[in-house]
């Protein structure tokens, strides 16, 4: 059964699909599970988003999304803050971090969930990196749930509900999320 | 245990039992001593003991509470939902999941502990429970487990029992298979691109994947998994598939609901089977709701955590509904839409107390319906046919995502 | 430096003191913190509560306390049953257990601090086990915190802030609190 | 870590690491094409780090909070008092204990966990953290510690900070010394009788007995504990001493708080010497508050968790105060009430924006002073020569219990 008639996947969706396929078919179960999960997980989540796929035709992109319409850039304690559009958890700015810093006595997961926010300041749209900060249970000072782009675990990379502690050199437990700017979308 | 265990106490083996002894015989002499005082013993000696709990109702439910601020201490409640009185807890630590057998003899919880609480070793467990004494039964440590807000379809049982699934994330997907006879796990299946288990009857299992298709996985007689996949009949990220859509595992069926509300009604299996969706608004007289394409439209649109549940016998579909964008499928939902899984066509549409992000139904023929307020924790126990209010359960939890009920799956 | 002059001791309390002192005079260091930790903490908790002493003289003596003056003996789900007046914590009627039962899953430690209430129903008062059910994590169902006769830790059998889980089999985890009647206390 | 650690992981070791490899190659590539396609790179690509705290001021603080709801998950945070801010936090786990050096450069958790959370082998554990980068220094197991709600007279520190004490009830009665240049328990000292610690210079400890009377210990050149006791100067079961009561380690100066009111002035020693009590009451121009014969009378009392606290330099004993009967001892104070410890008067009386159950003060020439909602979890940051409310922090935990500043003890 195919997908609903009434919209074409994208030229990338179609890239991406084949591409996912061919690895798939070529490789032992082992490497699809690494070259899967990598290339379905990093590459299309952001891609796909419509802000990327809608800036890339005009000079200065509006925000493509009801949050990115509402967003602000003045202050990060806040949930509506642009870079959140797709955070879930708590705001490591609000629990002695900072936008893109963990609090002390935690750890910076390399690993994180991505997504594509709108900034109304420049009016650009950046590639967001989630990533969480562990070692410590929950900090809940401000805890917000922005789901902008947010898919369900079967497209990790775009899924704001996993805990994001891999390879942190803590436990996996999850403290807060910062939302670091990782490139431009549009 | 109480003063009756006296002797057995009292057989002094160290500092520590010296100790307990003499602090019981002193309350003991004087206990007796009183008694025998009192001119009228009104009210007599009492000795401690143990609560167990009457055979499970239709009615007798867990209700699984994440506890998001203080997570390492989530927990499983027992309810008795007809008095909505709380019967007992376990421990359901850091994401736990919870699946009960079919004849709610048993519970499982999958849960993750590290040894010093927030440091040490980790400790990925698959805790079996009697669920009248709520003992453990078996407590098997598994290889890895996935840590994520809880779904109920990262832990699922076959439907004779025989084998729990423990979905794993570490970070690669596979399930583990555990095998309920000797507490084992006896393989670890990779589900490379795809995530969540819907089991279908005694030795298999679908996935979701990320390119839009169904991994089935099929349990030999030998215990080698094999894979199949589905055509792709979604786009993940032109409208996404809930993981928390329901299924029943002794036949196969399942109905995968989308953020915008098209339900595709399934039979898994190995040759899994995706039929033409249908749409949630249509079957409500209204037009379908546009995909991601068309974000800012506001219409009604299913949402929450776990959105939607199943009664089988009455072949009805519940599902959270809100006004909102694309992009809220997170959102509570404010009423309850019942549709006809045969009709295709909404049969009911019931108002909430409260905006809730989960609900649950029983699968009897006198259904109660489970909502909760995420703001105070409040647990609500409805009429299931008419939407009433018929109890509710103060501050029952810190995070209650999902209900629990005998006889679903 | 002796106690305020303004009153004397009891028999029992003198007697209390001088056996602790006598036993303390005469036995190994180990032997003393076995016997003196049952001595102190069993004997005098409850016999020199205001209720024992002035119950011993009236047939049928009245509530001693503010709490047993306001008690009420019909909903043991409610923080002022007159069972409940040195209780703190979560009752066990309230999480699926009763009075003097534990919820299933947990177990009673066979150790407790000790209450003397007055039961409005009988005029009498009661020496209450409050025994604690432990092995799992707090149930917050109701909570209550009544401190009639409620003494610091270095009179164990009177405090109400202890984890009384010792020897329960389980681990020392605190669930809810029960009051068990041990006996008639005036 | 983050992006620039890449070479450093990307160094295949496994399963685990390569598919962390290619998730991270996959964003960096893209990431770098993304900013080499951007015209103007308006906000660079940023890397994750870690924030380290500045050298405490005297209005940092570690508050203290025992999640009575969630007793597993109990945490120490972090404050800027000055600006009503969260700095970092810690686990604090089960009834946890903490105490800071005299040079607030690091501080100790004494905490206790299982490693399956609720089950499983027990850990008494002594946690070093350098107290910047919230860090763990050591992680000592310990022979055992008292599992009671949290007082701050649980686990103590030598002026020197060459030693930690803990106290134990196992159930016996002990106090664990800790030497913090090797983080290994020395000796266990058995305090028959008695419970808490009241630490007075480099080694030595008093301890407050049942028998009314005080047990010191001094621990020799060798190590070895002698104990001497006080006479006796309380009645436990006529008027209780708050196990709260404020002392300074220096030079042994106590002062100890009854439940109605009194308070003993004490130097703590070998000889430790109680002298005659002062009244809270007269010193506030009322008459004292009977004991425990007289239940019922209403008058002004001490009362609440941590209910009294010790401004040095000051010569202050600030008091939590309530109206109420005998037994109303762990009542929340609705005002504090501020004491010249020289002159035995009261010299200021401030009324708290909501009834507290912990007081605390900084040890400042403009000291703060700290008070707490049991409902909401709110903490406040007052002045302490005024009372006027400052800060308040809305729901930063579940029960906090008391605070910890520098220079305290």
């Amino acid at each position: 059964m195919l997908p609903s008639d009434n919209k074409q996947g994208s030229l990338l969706d179609r890239l991406t699909e084949s591409v996912v396929r061919r690895i798939a078919g070529r490789t032992s179960r082992r490497d699809v599970l690494t070259k899967l999960g990598g290339a379905v997980a990093a590459v299309p989540t952001f891609m796909l988003l419509p802000v990327s796929r809608a800036g890339a035709a005009t000079a200065k992109p509006k925000a493509m999304t009801p949050f990115g319409a509402k967003a602000q850039a003045k202050d990060e304690l806040a949930c509506d803050y642009w870079r959140y559009c797709a955070i879930d958890g708590n705001l490591c700015s609000a629990c002695g971090g900072g936008v893109h810093t963990c609090p002390p006595g935690t750890a910076p997961s390399p690993t994180s969930w991505i997504g594509s926010c709108y900034n109304p300041q420049d009016g650009a749209s950046y590639m967001i990196a989630y990533r969480d900060c562990c070692g410590q249970d929950s900090c809940n000072e401000v805890t917000c749930l922005n789901t902008d782009g947010d898919q369900p675990t079967y497209r990790p990379m775009a899924n704001n509900d996993i805990i994001w502690c891999f390879g942190t050199g803590t436990s996996e437990m999850y403290n807060c999320s910062t939302a670091a700017v990782v490139g431009k979308a549009s | 245990m109480s003063l009756m265990t006296l002797p057995h106490l009292c057989n002094p083996k160290g500092r520590r039992t010296a100790f307990l002894c003499s602090l019981l015989t002193g309350v003991a002499l004087l206990a007796a001593t009183a008694t025998a005082r009192a001119d009228e013993p009104i009210l007599q000696t009492e000795q401690s003991d143990v609560t167990t709990l009457a055979p499970w109702s239709p009615h007798t439910i867990l209700v699984v509470d994440a506890v998001y601020q203080h997570n390492k201490d989530g927990r499983a409640y027992v309810i008795d939902a007809d008095k909505g009185r709380l019967m007992g807890m376990v421990q359901a630590a850091y994401n736990a999941n919870v699946t009960l057998t079919p004849d709610a003899s048993h519970f499982y919880v999958g849960e993750t502990t590290w040894e010093r609480g927030n440091r040490g070793e980790r400790n990925d467990l698959l805790a079996e429970y009697d669920a009248r004494t709520l003992k453990i039964t078996a407590d098997e440590k598994l290889p890895s487990r996935a840590l994520v807000t809880p779904k109920r379809n990262d832990l699922a049982i076959s439907a004779d029992a025989s084998r729990v699934y423990v979905y794993q994330m570490s970070p690669g997907s596979g399930v583990e298979v555990v095998d309920t006879a000797t507490h084992k796990v006896t393989q670890t299946v990779d589900v490379p691109g795809c995530a969540l288990i819907y089991p279908w009857g005694n030795s298999g299992f679908s996935s979701l994947c990320a390119d839009g298709t169904l991994a089935n996985v099929s349990l030999g007689a030998d215990g080698k998994p094999s894979m199949t996949h589905s055509a792709p009949f979604f786009e993940p990220d032109h409208d996404g598939i809930f993981e928390q859509s329901p299924s029943v595992t002794k036949d196969g069926k399942a109905w995968f609901i989308s953020y915008t509300g098209k339900v595709y009604p399934t039979t898994l299996g190995v040759n899994a089977t995706v039929e033409k969706p249908w749409s949630l608004q249509e079957g409500a007289g209204m037009k379908a709701a546009p995909d991601s394409a068309k974000p800012f439209e506001v219409t009604w649109r299913p949402g929450g955590w776990q959105m939607s549940a199943l009664h089988k016998s009455r072949h009805e579909l519940y599902v959270l509904m809100h006004k909102g964008t694309f992009w809220t499928h997170k959102d509570a939902g404010s009423e309850v839409w019942v549709y006809d899984t045969e009709t295709h066509k909404r049969v009911r549409r019931m108002v909430l107390p409260v905006a809730s992000p989960m609900v649950g139904v029983t699968q009897d023929d006198n259904p109660l319906m489970f909502a909760t307020d995420e703001e105070t924790g409040d647990f609500f126990m409805l009429d299931a046919k008419s939407g009433k209010l018929l109890h509710k359960m103060k501050a029952l939890g810190g995070a209650l995502i999902f209900t629990v009920a005998p006889g679903e799956g």
